[in-house]
């Protein structure tokens, strides 16, 4: 029990960091870049944390494909908002 | 999907259970103001899409799995990319938003909050007539969740209405709007996203679809799910079914499937009447063309009129 | 005690977003208003039906609601497609005091 | 008649009707008139079944109620189908003239908006009612914007938010009622009902509600401009026929809920906004400049009419007859009247009212539309709204009220001032300027054919009255 509750606490600091990371750094594709990051480790953490408590092996493979989805889907959207900031040619410190 | 429910009927988090409902209660308040009231538009939008989530997750503490899915689905993810679609089109206005003065409306909606809460605050305790009747006959319908089997089988003529509003919807939008079906050009970046997420996702529709009959899931979130699947094949270039009888086949299948077979079930008995041992397969049948339906009709409310040859604009 | 928590919850958007529905005058103001409406209406269901002694909610209440909700899409697109008609045939993003001519 | 079990057939028809003619668009105007004569026939079926064996009610699914959803048919229902029925059809014949291309999506929302009615007055359940009523909301908005001028879209968008505002108020008491009595059936819960505070507030929501949706003053600011900007046979089936579902939802509710003998205060405050009603709606057709927004706002007035009979509902018969009766005759009435004025935008493009001199000579029947529709308007014999007018008077005098009486005679003489303002133009001998654009003939006919309807509604009081006695 505690090793799943040690992982799902360490997972926390990172989600703080993406946040403290959205709101503090100056231009989109740095603010973008810390919050996928951070996020997805924390997210990580946690979901690794809650398939050792899960219990039956399906249910952790569930998990798991869930960290996997949102990995694809996070990396995705970077990715597009990225292209359309870079061709919409606003220079890397602009961007709303 | 059960340890998750057990871990929402507060055996994880025991007394913790009310911080966290008070936390989440205070969550919803909070954003709903900064979604009515937020100056900037875009703001709001962007608010709406987290706050249905954060909508989703009270029904999960509120036991009701079936509706959290469908609010996530519909109501926060569709629903927000509807206005963000639309707000792009229209632009994001630059001055804050001109409140208009409504001196009697709003003191009308007030008494009436007044009355609404004093009502709620009197009610007499929870009655479970209907709950326990739904229990006794769930056997006799066919499926083992009694959410489905009240949505498919015992108030099955209100879900078929239902599928008609949808429908209806649709024409609505077709005669209203005049936008071709415009599409971004489609990135590389997409397409291999699309073509990484589309075989899992339609496992997870169909198996929403499946585990209906035993489990939270049905027709309106496996259907949405594929809506949701099918708006990213769209924008990642894929324009097999964009126009034409079949799309309209598609759309109009979920009300097709009802009528027939609630006219069928019609010669043995009354309209939408399921003998027991065909209930499971017809429910299955109805639920199959409703996901189908359900998701073409949310895609195509997202993408706009299809300018199809044969049919001139109203 | 959560039923409590949430019922409050769902009367309390249906006062906010009655009075914004009322204040605001930009087309897409008053569709999050109504979106916002409607979840507070399905909140008080589902917070009053998950009283139920079953292991999950009340399931009339959540049929009701999954219907709710699917109305409450379709209306909203309809409302938007109308909006955005309207912004593009007289490029306002609010109801003109029309006259009668 | 037979066993057949019609009632199920009056929903389903128009709703497979307008799913066909989805799925079928170029065939749209074939498939909607089949589909309109299927459902007369349903209708008519109906209609003779419920007056030899009395009320129906079917269980959907075979599940009684409280469980599942059961249909209710009694004579007020077969008034209501047989008033939708008289409407629909001359509208649906009137618009196969009226809009050129035939794969029209009109073909599809009219059906579903036959179906939504249809399914309104036979559902005797309070959430199927609901979700009914949405069905008939989105069909008449989206149907108000099918002109796709700014003006209509902008008289839609607000018809739409009026319409979920009042649909949001009747479903919040629909969850409180079902919260407290834990059933959503019609007859059970006029059963079970009580006077405590979450029933009241319920039913003040549900009431304020269907006010909202039936345009009563104060709350009509939506409706002259969604009938006025829509188009003609549009114009006819929006007011004609769709304010008259929520008005019967009201009415339903009404009798349900409160038996004969307790009136609750509540039906004076009706009383008065129709009162209200009556003399600004009329007041406002006086003043108005344009023609449809002149009989727009006379809708207005006359659905201040069937709110003079709450208050007196307590006198029994009488004042539910005539409630009923302002609503049959008023549908057909006001229907020609919308068709009459879309001939004449079709002939001369606009419809300002100081241009409309010497109509007589271009549209006869157009005119002779306007005359028969004027006179059931205003209630002088041997119109249907004579009969309506004369019900509410004996109701009236029987329980001493004699104030709706008085409201009602000042109705009248504003209506014949709005009428006379029509036709003194209508009937000048001037010549026309402009050379008038040809108007098909069925367009006319149609007119003049629910006009005629409307007056013959007087004549056949008796039988239909003898219809609505079956179930009370």
């Amino acid at each position: 029990m505690s090793l799943e509750l040690a992982l799902i606490l360490l997972g926390m600091p990172f989600f703080l960091a993406g946040t403290v990371g959205l709101l503090r750094f100056p231009d989109l594709l740095s603010r973008e870049h810390a919050v996928t990051k951070a996020d997805n480790l924390g997210l990580g953490l946690v979901v690794l944390g809650l398939m050792l408590g899960a219990e039956s092996v399906l249910l952790a493979v569930k998990l798991f494909l869930i960290w996997i989805a949102v990995l694809v889907a996070s990396a995705t959207v970077a990715q597009l908002i990225a292209h359309t900031v870079i061709d919409a040619g606003s220079e890397t410190g602009g961007g709303s | 999907m059960d340890w998750v429910l057990e871990a929402s009927a507060l055996s994880l988090f025991g007394p913790m259970g009310l911080a966290l409902d008070l936390l989440l209660a205070a969550g919803l308040l909070w954003l709903a103001w900064r979604v009515l009231y937020s100056p900037d538009l875009f703001l709001s939008v962007v608010l709406f899409i987290s706050f249905g989530l954060l909508v989703s997750l009270a029904y999960l503490r509120l036991r009701a799995p079936d509706v959290a899915m469908a609010e996530a689905a519909i109501g926060a993810a569709l629903t927000g990319t509807l206005l963000l679609y639309t707000l792009r089109h229209m632009g994001v206005p630059i001055e804050p938003p001109r409140l208009a003065q409504h001196r009697l409306l709003t003191g009308l909606a007030l008494l009436m909050s007044a009355g609404l809460g004093w009502a709620i605050l009197t009610m007499p305790g929870f009655s479970d007539g209907l709950v326990v009747q739904v229990t006794q006959h769930l056997p006799q319908s066919g499926v083992e969740h009694p959410v489905t089997a009240v949505l498919l089988n015992f108030r099955a003529y209100d879900t078929m209405l239902e599928v008609a509003v949808l429908l209806l919807a649709l024409v609505g939008v077709w005669a209203v709007s005049s936008t071709e079906l415009r599409l971004p050009a489609p990135s590389a970046v997409l397409r291999g996203m699309v073509s990484v997420l589309l075989p899992p996702g339609l496992l997870v529709g169909g198996y929403l679809l499946w585990v209906g009959a035993y489990q939270p899931g049905g027709a309106f979130q496996g259907g949405a799910v594929l809506g949701g699947l099918l708006v990213l094949l769209f924008l990642a270039g894929w324009r097999a079914l964009a126009a034409g009888w079949l799309l309209r086949l598609a759309l109009g299948a979920g009300l097709l499937a009802f009528l027939a077979v609630g006219v069928l079930a019609m010669a043995g008995g009354s309209l939408l009447e399921y003998r027991l041992e065909a209930a499971k397969n017809l429910i299955l049948f109805i639920e199959f063309f409703v996901a189908l339906s359900v998701a073409a009709t949310l895609a195509m409310l997202l993408l706009g009129r299809p300018g199809s040859a044969g049919e001139q604009q109203p | 005690m959560s039923t409590l928590v949430f019922l409050l919850v769902g009367v309390g958007l249906v006062v906010m977003s009655l009075h914004a529905l009322f204040v605001h005058t930009h087309l897409l103001r008053q569709v999050l208003a109504i979106n916002v409406l409607g979840t507070g209406v399905f909140m008080v269901f589902i917070a009053w039906g998950s009283q139920s002694p079953t292991p999950h909610a009340d399931p009339v209440a959540q049929a009701l609601v999954i219907t709710g909700i699917v109305v409450a899409v379709s209306a909203t697109a309809l409302a938007l497609a109308l909006a955005l008609r309207i912004k593009q045939t007289t490029g306002r993003a609010t109801l003109s005091e029309e006259t009668e001519e | 008649m037979s066993e057949l079990p019609w009632i199920v057939w009056v929903v389903l028809t128009p709703l497979a009707g307008a799913l066909l003619a989805f799925l079928w668009p170029a065939q749209g105007v074939r498939v909607a008139l089949l589909a309109g004569l299927g459902t007369g026939v349903a209708v008519l079926g109906l209609s003779l079944q419920l007056a030899q064996l009395g009320a129906q009610r079917y269980a959907v699914g075979a599940w009684d109620p409280p469980l599942g959803i059961s249909l209710y048919a009694d004579g007020l229902t077969a008034v209501m189908l047989l008033m939708t029925l008289l409407v629909f059809a001359p509208t649906l014949v009137y618009a196969r003239a009226y809009f050129k291309q035939t794969a029209h999506l009109f073909w599809s929302l009219g059906l579903f908006l036959w179906a939504a009615l249809n399914a309104l007055f036979l559902s005797g359940d309070v959430f199927n009612l609901y979700v009914t009523l949405e069905l008939l909301g989105l069909s008449a908005v989206a149907l108000t914007a099918l002109g796709g001028q700014s003006q209509a879209l902008v008289a839609a968008y607000r018809y739409l938010l009026a319409s979920l505002l009042g649909s949001l108020s009747y479903l919040l008491g629909v969850g409180l009622l079902y919260a407290e009595y834990a059933t959503l059936d019609l007859q059970t819960l006029g059963q079970v009902i009580g006077l405590d505070p979450a029933s009241a507030v319920a039913l003040a929501l549900m009431a304020t509600g269907m006010l909202l949706k039936t345009a009563l003053f104060p709350l009509h600011f939506w409706l002259p401009p969604a009938h006025a900007s829509a188009a003609a046979p549009v114009s006819a089936l929006l007011s004609g026929l769709v304010v008259k579902g929520s008005l019967y939802l009201l009415l339903r509710l009404w009798l349900e809920f409160f038996p004969e003998t307790t009136v609750p205060a509540s039906s004076l405050i009706l009383g008065l906004l129709g009162a209200g009603a009556v003399v600004w709606g009329s007041w406002q057709a006086i003043r108005a400049r344009r023609l449809k927004f002149l009989v727009a706002y006379s809708t207005v007035a006359q659905l201040g009419y069937p709110f003079l009979a709450f208050p007196l509902l307590a006198a029994g018969w009488d004042a539910l007859a005539a409630l009923v009766y302002f609503m049959l005759s008023h549908a057909a009435a006001k229907a020609a009247m919308f068709l009459a004025a879309g001939s004449v935008l079709r002939a001369f493009g606009q419809d300002r009212l100081a241009e409309l001199h010497g109509l007589l000579r271009v549209l006869p029947l157009s005119v002779a539309a306007f005359i028969l529709a004027g006179i059931s308007l205003i209630g002088l014999p041997p119109s249907g709204g004579f009969v309506a007018k004369w019900l509410l008077l004996e109701a009236a005098f029987a329980t001493g009220q004699w104030g709706w009486a008085l409201v009602t005679l000042l109705g009248t003489l504003l209506a014949a001032g709005y009428v006379f303002r029509i036709l003194t133009r209508a009937l000048e001998d001037t010549t026309l300027s402009d050379r008038p654009s040809p108007v098909p003939r069925s367009m006319e006919l149609t007119a003049l054919l629910l006009a005629v309807a409307s007056l013959l509604l007087g004549l056949v009081a008796l039988p239909v009255l003898g219809l609505l006695e079956v179930g009370r």
